[in-house]
């Protein structure tokens, strides 16, 4: 047992370090620690950036891109970028339809994809929440008939994340209608310009636009958009979501955003004084801090657990505790940081969400506190609510 | 002790309730907050035909007479509404300042007014600097002659872009923090030197920055006394507080009728998922969480009227603190318990969270009445 | 809506708090502030004391020795006996079989039991309970097969409070076999005395020994010891148990710990000051103290709504929240005052226990802190969990 | 990073297990606490025969040289067993003091000894009046020629009515609670003057009130600094606090595991209690807390022997923080979900529940450490 990094793990992290600081332009940071959602263009920009450097996509295999890091080097490559913060790759993309097509795709799919998925070439978007489906995923209701070489798609797809801006859904539908309810169902990609598919914006509490509805009416998709075999498409998508782990504890962002959190608090006033000189404040955020830290180890101890016996891609059910430990200290984080406003999270910054141009009030920094708060409270429901992960720990981990 | 209404209060509370339910639904609401005010100018006139704005007055102002009891069941029927009108700031704050602070002048001249829902009131206390301390005043008002010149920057006045007339706290004696030395003065929207910049809240409502740049009042313009009104806009923030405190009721009970409704209707692996166990202990968690505020509220209530301004004080900071405690465990749950669509703007539960969010701000949050209940020795300890 | 004590009910008040100042010996009082268990003695001579004046079972009917009093005068006498403090009459008497004969009792068992309950010549003790049977009090398996004029009774009972002292137990025993779970269970009064009748205790957590095991072994009961109608025991216990929960909230008792943690906390230093004048304790000994208030009102509006449609004796669903929050606050404050002692809480005093002449160690006040908390996590198990209150107001009060 | 255990710790680990599992049943642990010394003279033979007590010392001090590593995985062992035996105040309290504060003469004659079980310490810090604080010193050592006389009394000293000797805490210079002019002395249990009181703690360990009346030592008694001992002592401790987040985490483990048995096999209603979705939740809730205290009480093992003393010191203060909240979410929840018998002393869980209580109480409380911590700035900000 020996919890520290290695030297060559050090010297691995200062490269790191050493990268963002030459190449991330400083307006793209500020505006991540602002709390703005992330601009398409910025996002196109630093992943092809990362792109050329080689480290678009670390975890992928190899011969598609990949850079054969080992875990441990993975996560220290996601913790830097994160608390730096960088923009963090799209995920559909580079963590969800990608490690999909690298796997189960054919070699067509592999040789044209890819590339386009790891320069962002291709702004991908998931298709696989439906309305009423919720945690109950497998319930989907979205058809594709073979119709000579192309299936025809017809349903509604929802919660779907930065759709707005996608090239390409990757969709689960119902190619077999009597199968029971996870047979049946396969993996489609389709082009977002195909006839039939048409994107509503879904406005979220915190005012935002991030999720969209995507309904799908007689959109002739092509045979050769199938990927791996036709009714199999649970396998690939049980793949895919377990691949969502390693990123869902979000170590590097809440630190991050505790940093953020300390920084304004020095700025704001209470009781006359900074309120980071409030011993009250300081043991709440500390509280947080160390659950963060606690949770880092345990993330890491996941991380090392993969190490060692090979990344199989394979959930490890006890990795249930990053998401919800996860999102809690997220929502912890998001809450300090409207606390840290007082009564000036009280304002609705017109201009951060529609771009008017009303004159911005003071302090400006406050504008994304209360909207952060309201949007995080998704954390706990997204990818699996937290009570269907505690689900998961009864029954796979205490046998319950 | 009696909790039950009078038939009077029964009426109220019926043709209130039959008057929101009418005219505040959803889409109702949508409407009146894309309108030019933000509110509704209609229900503005229909709440001053109830009588609603002549409430808290005594009779021989020319009001109803009506007590804080009378209060909170309007503020509870308008939190459950989500309400956007002035009304909070107009009849219960504004209302307080002149029922409190108003000499016999005053409340002849500005009590009809506001009655006959002519006359709105806005409250600008909050500055940059000042977060919840009501004694943190850098705005300051300057005596020339008779009057007063102010000068000075005010945040998040809510309904300060639509109220005719602000309550203005401002220093006319002292340090940014002495306890002594604030004055409250009564300053016309309109005049020379102010400036409002209004703007939407998260919750919807609207709020303004004021700056006061200049203005000069007369003498007529103060309310208490000019060198030590601090006991003045405490017993105001303490009727305030204690009508938020019904209203969040109306709020927390609103959100968790959605959720329990939501409960039995949705349906996830082929059952409600009201079914679920831990959901239902969710719900209850709530249900229990809004009991204690309702207790608590009614409490604040009962103490709201009292001139002991020590045991009012325990009573105001103990409720809101046990509202902020318990509206972040209703509204959280309402939220997680409704899953996705709790999170967009077209279902009603996250307008209600927001708005519980916001009230738990208003007038310092849980953590900072905790600290100051504690700072008097405790609530038991009297 | 008038939330203030009427003046008839403040001049009561005055009333009770002259009538304990006068009439509870100082040294009774004592002890129960120090936190020892009540001693028979002092419940005997006190319960004693209560008849005499007429106070010793307020609620029961006015013929039986009852007060009269409206649920508010009875909630004030109760509340101000518990934060004087002053012995709790022993409620397997006065509040469970008590009322339970007198409403489905005959003549003959009134005319018996009442007045010697009332006087405290008999002490009660309660046969619900057995193992394996928890909150499912139902499945209940001591059988009582009736022989003559008999019943022969047969089983074991556990959790039997103060056991050890009982002169008469009353049990809810199996005499319809075939009948399903709820039916067939009748309700039985058992002379402790009788052969086959074997007390063994149960030590708990805190060292202390206040609950047993009975085991029933060919018992012999005559059957004029049954209460009411063979197999409809399970009606009687159900109003029984819907009894409990005037008192459950217990909330003068909070107060009176409160003021206890006050006292004690002045005497405790906590960086060389003394505990009292930390603002971080005050803090969270007054957000007890808020959700204590709170609680008092609840209270309160259940007790209003009973006396408004008469005390039906059927527990109002929402009178579970007394159980819940009751337990949850009377839990914290003895967790508060174990803080409050520090390292001070770990001493085991034996003398406290067992009457061994160890001398005390110091502070003695700190002998009952660690202990109370442990013993205290019994309250949100008995007398149905936590867990079963909630499961109630779900279904009952939310219909889920 | 590597969190596996090496060949000789996976040898260590197992065969404490083995040793514990076979003779530390709950009527063998029964046994032991009821006998005169409370705990078991033939496993304390044991332990000296596995090399458990010499385990902590250099091997150029006759120790066998293992780090915080291996004093966790034994402390993790002996607190699923809950032993008895004094190895904590013996080999890691006493231990840590003869490491980081004995000179070469006090290190060759103490630490033979201590390695071959001879020799059992104590260390009598607590005060009647210091709460949890180091540097609250009220016992004296005066200074007597060449040695010391000391007066005072000692609270809560851990094992101290076995030890052969004490540490102890005296103040040789300054006020009560200066932090300078702390010494520590080597006393023998047995000198002049010293009394002994013991008595068994909450959770059946056993420890003593000592008073010390004219107790002269020499100058040979004194370990490191005597007027600036109090560094010594915080290393001391932390090093101590290390230790006992491990035994936590064996304490936390078992009682999990008892209760997850528990859920399975106990049935009402007809089924197993493990199939209700709440109490599935609570025992998930357990084991988010276990591991997350697992995770750091890692970092304080990681930090335990760091000579940086602030970063050394913040980790375990973390740990103490994170610790008292889990090992309280665990302890409450593991009797809760055992209903009745778990309050009971025939059934294990409840003794588990003590000895966690206890520790979380042990060189100061969850609330303590955190507040510590933010004194420091927090856990991030370095």
């Amino acid at each position: 047992m020996d919890l520290r990094y290695t030297d060559e793990q050090l010297a691995f992290r200062d490269e790191v370090r050493a990268f963002l600081t030459e190449n991330l332009p400083e307006e793209i940071r500020a505006r991540l620690i602002d709390g703005e959602k992330v601009r398409k263009e910025d996002l196109v920009f630093w992943s092809r950036v990362l792109n050329e450097k080689g480290w678009a996509v670390p975890h992928w295999p190899v011969e598609h891109g990949g850079t054969g890091w080992d875990p441990m080097k993975q996560y220290i490559f996601l913790e830097e970028t994160q608390k730096w913060p960088a923009p963090q790759p799209l995920a559909f993309g580079v963590n969800m339809v990608g490690p999909v097509i690298a796997t189960f795709g054919n070699a067509g799919q592999k040789a044209h994809y890819l590339p386009r998925i790891a320069n962002l070439d291709d702004w991908w978007c998931q298709g696989f929440s439906e309305p009423g489906a919720g945690s109950d995923l497998a319930s989907l209701k979205t058809r594709a008939v073979r119709d000579g070489d192309h299936y025809v798609v017809n349903g509604q797809k929802t919660w779907t994340t930065l759709g707005q801006f996608a090239d390409w859904i990757f969709c689960l539908v119902r190619t077999d209608p009597e199968a029971k309810k996870q047979s049946g169902i396969s993996f489609l990609l389709i082009d977002m310009k195909t006839p039939g598919v048409e994107v509503r914006p879904i406005q979220t509490i915190d005012g935002g636009h991030e999720v969209n509805e995507v309904f799908l009416t007689d959109v002739r998709v092509p045979v050769e958009n199938l990927v791996g075999e036709e009714n199999k498409g649970w396998d690939y998508a049980k793949f895919l979501l377990g691949n969502e782990r390693t990123n869902i504890a979000r170590v590097g962002m809440s630190k991050q955003r505790i940093a953020r959190i300390r920084e304004l608090a020095a700025l704001e006033l209470s009781g006359g004084r900074p309120l980071l000189d409030d011993p009250r404040f300081i043991e709440k955020l500390t509280a947080v801090e160390i659950e963060l830290k606690a949770l880092e180890l345990t993330q890491l101890r996941v991380v090392a657990a993969d190490a060692k016996r090979g990344n199989t891609g394979k959930p490890d059910p006890a990795s249930s505790i990053l998401k919800i430990k996860g999102s809690e200290i997220q929502q912890a984080t998001t809450a300090l940081l409207m606390e840290v406003m007082g009564p000036h999270a009280l304002p609705y910054h017109e201009d951060e969400i529609d771009g008017s141009n009303e004159l911005p009030i003071e302090p400006d920094y406050a504008a994304s506190a209360a909207p952060g708060y309201f949007n995080f409270r998704k954390v706990s429901i997204y990818g699996g609510s937290n009570e269907i992960q505690k689900n998961i720990i009864a029954k796979a981990v205490l046998g319950l | 002790m009696d909790f039950d209404l009078s038939e009077e209060q029964s009426i109220l509370k019926d043709s209130l309730d039959r008057l929101l339910g009418d005219t505040y639904g959803f889409e109702d609401r949508k409407r009146y907050m894309a309108s030019a005010e933000g509110w509704s100018p209609q229900l503005w006139s229909q709440y001053t035909e109830m009588g609603l704005l002549a409430l808290p007055f005594a009779e021989e102002d020319g009001g109803l007479g009506g007590t804080a009891v009378e209060t909170a069941i309007v503020m509870e029927s308008l939190g459950k509404a989500l309400a956007l009108e002035p009304y909070f700031t107009t009849a219960i704050l504004g209302g307080a300042f002149l029922r409190y602070g108003g000499n016999d002048d005053q409340r002849a001249r500005y009590i009809p007014a506001v009655a006959e829902g002519a006359l709105k009131l806005a409250f600008a206390q909050v500055e940059r600097n000042s977060r919840f301390d009501l004694h943190h005043v850098e705005t300051t008002a300057r005596k020339d002659g008779s009057g007063y010149v102010l000068n000075g920057q005010k945040s998040v006045v809510l309904h300060g872009d639509c109220a005719d007339k602000l309550f203005v706290t401002a220093r006319t004696a002292g340090d940014v923090r002495d306890e002594n030395g604030i004055g409250v003065f009564l300053v016309d929207a309109t005049a020379q030197g102010v400036t409002v910049r209004g703007y939407r809240t998260q919750d919807g409502l609207r709020a303004a920055e004021v700056t006061f740049d200049n203005v000069a009042v007369g003498a007529e313009a103060v309310f208490g006394d000019a060198e030590n009104g601090l006991p003045l806009v405490r017993r105001v923030v303490d009727t305030g507080i204690a009508a938020l405190a019904a209203e969040s009721i109306g709020v927390m009970s609103a959100m968790h009728a959605l959720t329990v409704d939501y409960l039995k209707v949705r349906k996830q692996f082929g059952v409600a998922i009201g079914q679920f166990q831990v959901l239902q202990h969710a719900a209850v968690d709530m249900f229990v969480a809004i009991e204690q505020a309702r207790s608590i509220s009614l409490y604040a209530t009962m103490m709201a009227d009292s001139d002991d301004a020590t045991e009012r004080t325990r009573a105001i900071h103990a409720a809101k603190a046990e509202i902020g405690r318990g509206g972040k465990i209703v509204g959280e749950n309402a939220i997680q318990l409704h899953g996705g669509v709790g999170m967009t703007m077209e279902y009603a539960v996250g307008h209600y969270f927001k708005r519980m969010t916001m009230l738990n701000i208003a007038h310092g949050d849980a953590d900072y009445h905790l600290r100051a209940l504690a700072a008097m020795g405790g609530l038991l300890a009297a």
